[in-house]
């Protein structure tokens, strides 16, 4: 099983949700993030004062999935997260040792699904 | 007859004691006055209204330029007011439906245009006194008018909110409330040609609310959609970021509209004023009721927004018709004016016509039923005939004027953010600031 | 003799020349009703006060749902007052205390009860001039008091927050709004048998808020707590999402509190109007002052939701005798209303009554206090013993009816909504819809 | 002569049907006191404007202090000034400029100070028709007063924000509002020598705003700028958490404004009052657009918080000399103050004089360029030289008396929190409490 | 050492920390998430239109354990996260590699506790 | 390839960002977090009840390095964040199986950068 984290565009999570979707990949978890990248900030300025913002307003998403889907899951969060400009993200795949569903105490590839 | 005359000098003397220092007329004055200077700063408040309500039903990445968006308005609008919209407004048409007034004249009074001059200044020998029949100054006069001047750009505003340019918004509306309105007005509340004809708009269901429904649905048409609100067949609902900002906005609006309406009346006339605040307000009740009702039964849970839009609505629709009507007039133009704003959105998202706090079917929809409502519900004050004909006027050229406005602008400043600005924000696209620092908000839509 | 005649000649020429257009009588109700229609314009507002300050102290995930009550509770009052309330509430019975009145009525004046019909209509022979002495028409009438209708039910809204089913409360309303605070009302302001008694409540420290908080307090009790409020033996607080909405709540509260008491005058009475003014304020701010000195040293810090339920409870500690205590009066009653609240909402969470705004402290025990002192300090006015008399007959009858309506309902169309969908909030449960679109915000309480 | 004789006979008769029930000076007096008692109302709501202001325009782990501070504020502010602060502002010094007055008194009238006892309670002999010429009863003159009285240390209350102690501040404000506010007030408005020497301040540009900035200014001195702000030779923008809260708080004063000018007056005089209203929303209107224009030129996107800043400059800069300047004098007023709020915000910075919401800008900076302004733009009201005398009179005064009283609350209670309570926020510091329960938010600054 | 993950039901976080804390497990990291999965999300309406939304609002949970501690941990976060509903979340466990204070720079298990 | 996950006080993430920047790890992603550990927790009062509250306020900081680049990240961090007292916080270091750049497409170290 892996973990898989990706950091992308914010308005690219619908796209992303849809691909995932046609790949039977239904389950995640997304959070709000501030990244930091190859991406140049924007310029801020208040009450006269200027200030460089280099930390810029992404979504973070963290999928388990089995073996198998790795690739899948991989491909769909690319095909929905490409733009082809720079921001468009990062895809972080670790170990997953165990996986636990709470409701059942199922374990491993049965409780990831 | 002695005693009688005995008390006419006694009452002489007792009176005499004031008669130096004060008169029956000049304390006239200031209670008429006195309420007009309330009314102003009602209608004043509006613009906060407006500010809050049209923020709260958009994103948080586009709050900053809405909150600009609204000061600036304000002060444009009540700047070219001063330099030429009030001169516009009230050009010193004669009354044409003054018989002897039109004698004298020797004309029916026809008038179209005219303009008074620049900047403002109290008439040749003016004297507060006798200016308005002792109801108000000179000076009440242009500001109670000035703050309604601003209103019908802030409308436009709300409805090209999250897409359009704020360089072009800005130029527009200089125009919009520094002629167009006021032109327009002219015809009716400066003795034109459609006061001539008996054509009736109390507080302005047409010359304010639909004259800047016009200018949205012209700015809607010519901007397009938001990105992401209607993919393929479907609408996508933008969710407004902040609900209590919207509630604090149309209650702020209700409030002020006791000026706007109450102060039309032009004095503190206890019994004309009471009225219009009585059919006001319950114009406005019966919209909230039918509002709730309508989405309750349309989409199974009632609507926030919808309720909210619902007082609107019936403060609109009543508008035209506050000092006319009876109160259960007002019940029902309040209630249909309910129906209207709940059928109103669906349809013009059906029509792809974007309009994120629904000003089109509040101020459009609702003020030309509103102004129709004279028509049905008053008809010895005005015939539908004559309100319809009214409706199409305004209608007619306050859209063209503001398609044309926008046409313009968007061949040569343009008049909307690039689709990256769109996405990131018009916020830190076109002020580089945010709205809420340090919340972690979802950027999705 | 001669100057005398003379100058009084000379006068009425002068005076003549306005005798035509408008007489002292128009002009002095015209300055009273002026008054009256501000009054109304600032209670309205309370409105927004009241659903800021509630939504404020509660959690985000409730927000769309008390901002949805008290704009329908509103509409539900104003519209229900007009069809019942008004002609409930004053239903003409005769000034029992005025000796003459009495007399010709033949009757000592012990009403209970009565009703002069459905809808809003001015009297038979109706002359704004001469219907309230010049001091206001036949419509602010009405208006002045709809707004008012409308609080006893706002009131209730708070205390059962976050747990009450839309459609159940909205029907409390009704009945609440339409029939019980109005029908009690008649008891003293409709010159009913409390009248009668010398029973003193100027502008409502009993006959709204106590009303209103004893309403509270059988929704409170049927209800029961929120989840999680309480925990074994202990109280774990459930924070407010947002102080900045509740500030500007307890301000646009004491802001239109001008309008509650001030326009309880009855007119513009320059002497009476501007020392209720006083009155109101120093009470309110002994209140904050209170507050603030005893939670900081009750809890070592001092708390903000403390120092405004302070303000609050100084305002309804002096509305049933503003018009009559001494400066230092007023400010000592505001200095106890501020202790009681510091020590009256620890006191309910001690006995399980779950009240997340703080309603039962602020309107209910102030109110009781407010009305007792007027015994204490303006005894001449009225007897501790006739105010306990008011009470006690007000607690028991509004109370009764509350607890009777809330079983009702409960047995009925239920008014607590499911575990599940307290958990999620009712903003999602009752509405399908969030206040705070897009804002990553913890629900774990 | 017989018909006017007759006509005389019969005004008399009808007059006298109310020369028995009400009297023209009794109508008079409402008239103007009911304007008064509005300006009370929209005075007070200016301090909900300073709220949420500052708190919009700081980061929000010191909200709940802001709003607690500007409670507490106005708390203090009211009751003191009830104590003694009336009758040290008003202690029956003889109006100097008034020669027979002088005359009778035997002295050119050169008081610097006075007190007329603690309390207050209305003059021997007090008649509400005659206390000011018919203009306002007692209480009204004292209320109003006492509302101003609050606003000069809540100006101070923004610009020592988000580092100052709450003990601290709260006594700084007692005495401040208690006793040095209201004397130095006795020098103008009290009849003092500035006001024998010709000084002109309508309606307190100098006495309230530049009193407020010289305390603001002495405050931040002895502070010191907030951890962050200033590091190395740059300056670090500390952004405000909620620029909604802010505008809100703009418009509010803008509204509030109303009063305070407009109230001045002291009457209703329709003339006056009207101008006052004219010149005061055209200055604003003005300082708008300059800041909005100086702004996008600076730094290339145009700043909310400069445009509403913008607001505020033109407000104080007329608030001197609204009664005397032509409609275009103050406009200019209003251009000059847009400007100088542009470049006074950055001109403290690099002064690093930290002040978090603009105070020092808008209130000191505009404060004294309105007083100025009355000397070049109604130089027949008052020379420059006299204005630049009082000027410099307040500011040594005000600013002496602040920077005495901060040092001795430094060295004695403290008025700097701990650099970790300033790190985790004077919320949880000060208040054990979080303004925005539940909301995910970036300490980082 | 491990790095256990909980996705959680908000209002069960209280019952998780109790647990844990009984457990002696009082470290811990929590943040919000939204999250999608077997349990079916909620219909929302906004000004006539509708729209499923089936992201929903989750808790997250990050405790780094040392090797002995991690059943305990998993078991002590299901006993207070289990209401057997649909939507009772996840537990996703992964290695740790190393841990440091940073404070004192101690590392690996002395790190942990 | 690591993944380095830091929890640090809030106001010390521009000193960290400091410190990485200078030692050239110019790519991150920030969170807020709500921290449990060591250090105690502060009490609320709010309407005469108190509560003890100890989750405080953290910043999350997740770093995706190449192996030459780890104990400079984790030495930047801590010179960064470090300042005594309890509640400076904590490194974890995780396995970074893989990486992808959305953009590209490129994977493993080049991704990372
Ligand atoms: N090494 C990294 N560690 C953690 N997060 C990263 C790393 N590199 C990129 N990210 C995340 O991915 C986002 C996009 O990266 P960026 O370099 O801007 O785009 P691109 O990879 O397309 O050039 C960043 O904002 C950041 O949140
Ligand atoms: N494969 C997964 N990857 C990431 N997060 C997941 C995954 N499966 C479940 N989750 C998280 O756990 C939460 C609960 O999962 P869900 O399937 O709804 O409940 P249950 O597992 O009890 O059926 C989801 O909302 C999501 O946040
Ligand atoms: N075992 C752990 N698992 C997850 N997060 C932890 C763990 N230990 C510490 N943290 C995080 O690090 C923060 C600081 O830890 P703390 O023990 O308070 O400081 P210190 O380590 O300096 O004593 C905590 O608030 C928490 O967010």
């Amino acid at each position: 099983m892996k973990l898989i984290i990706a950091y992308i565009q914010p308005h690219r999570l619908n796209a992303v949700k849809q691909a995932l979707f046609e790949k039977e990949v239904v389950k995640m978890s997304v959070t709000t993030a501030l990244g930091c990248g190859q991406q140049m900030g924007y310029h801020e300025t208040y009450r006269g004062a200027g200030i460089e913002v280099n930390l810029l307003k992404k979504i973070r998403i963290e999928i388990a999935v089995t073996e198998p889907y790795v690739q899948t899951t991989i491909d769909a969060i690319i095909s929905g997260a490409r733009t082809g400009k720079i921001g468009d993200g990062k895809i972080f795949v670790t170990e997953l040792t165990d996986c636990i569903r709470i409701r059942t105490g199922e374990t491993g590839d049965d409780a990831v699904g | 007859m002695k005693p009688l005359l005995l008390s006419a000098i006694l009452l002489a003397l007792s009176a005499q004691a004031y008669a130096d220092d004060v008169t029956l007329a000049e304390v006239h004055l200031k209670a008429n006055n006195t309420w007009m200077l309330v009314s102003i700063i009602l209608v004043f408040i509006m613009h906060l209204g407006f500010a809050t309500l049209e923020s709260g039903l958009t994103r948080s990445k586009n709050t900053v330029n809405i909150l600009f968006k609204n000061t600036g308005v304000l002060a444009i609008g009540l700047l070219t007011y001063a330099l030429c919209g009030f001169n516009l407004m009230y050009p010193g048409f004669i009354d044409g439906r003054d018989a002897t007034a039109v004698a004298e004249a020797g004309t029916a009074g026809n008038e179209w245009f005219g303009f008074a001059g620049w900047g403002i200044e109290p008439p040749e020998g003016y004297d507060p006194l006798t200016y308005a029949d002792g109801n108000y100054t000179y000076w009440t006069d242009f500001l109670f008018q000035a703050m309604f001047a601003a209103t019908a750009a802030t409308i436009v505003s709300g409805a090209v909110a999250e897409r359009i340019k704020l360089s072009g918004f800005l130029l527009f509306s200089v125009v919009f409330v520094g002629f167009v309105y006021p032109w327009m007005g002219s015809w009716k509340w400066g003795f034109g040609w459609l006061h001539d004809r008996g054509f009736h708009d109390f507080a302005g269901s047409t010359l304010v609310h639909s004259v800047g429904g016009w200018g949205a649905l012209a700015g809607v048409i010519v901007l397009g959609p938001r990105i992401g609100k209607y993919i393929g067949g479907s609408v996508k609902p933008i969710m407004g970021h902040s609900l209590p900002l919207a509630a604090i906005g149309v209650f702020l609006l209700w409030f002020g509209w006791y000026g706007f309406n109450g102060g039309s009346v032009l004095s503190a006339d206890p019994e004309a004023v009471s009225k219009v605040f009585v059919t006001t307000t319950l114009s406005a009740a019966a919209g909230v009721m039918t509002a709730i009702l309508m989405s309750w039964l349309v989409s199974r849970k009632p609507d926030l927004t919808m309720a909210l839009n619902g007082a609107l609505a019936g403060l609109v629709g009543v508008t035209a018709s506050a000092d006319v009507v009876s109160v259960s007039s007002a019940i029902v133009i309040g209630m249909v004016s309910g129906v209207i704003v709940i059928f109103g959105v669906p349809l013009f998202d059906r029509l792809r016509l974007d309009d994120p706090v629904g000003a089109l079917s509040v101020h459009l929809l609702c003020g030309i039923w509103g102004t129709l409502a004279v028509g049905i519900f008053a008809p010895d004050q005005a015939s539908f005939a004559i309100q319809l004909l009214g409706v199409v006027a305004y209608g007619a050229a306050s859209f063209t004027c503001a398609l044309g406005l926008f046409f313009l602008l968007k061949i040569t400043v343009g008049i909307r953010v690039s689709e990256e600005e769109e996405l990131i924000g018009l916020d830190i696209g076109e002020h580089g600031m945010e709205a809420y620092n340090g919340f972690q908000i979802f950027l999705t839509q």
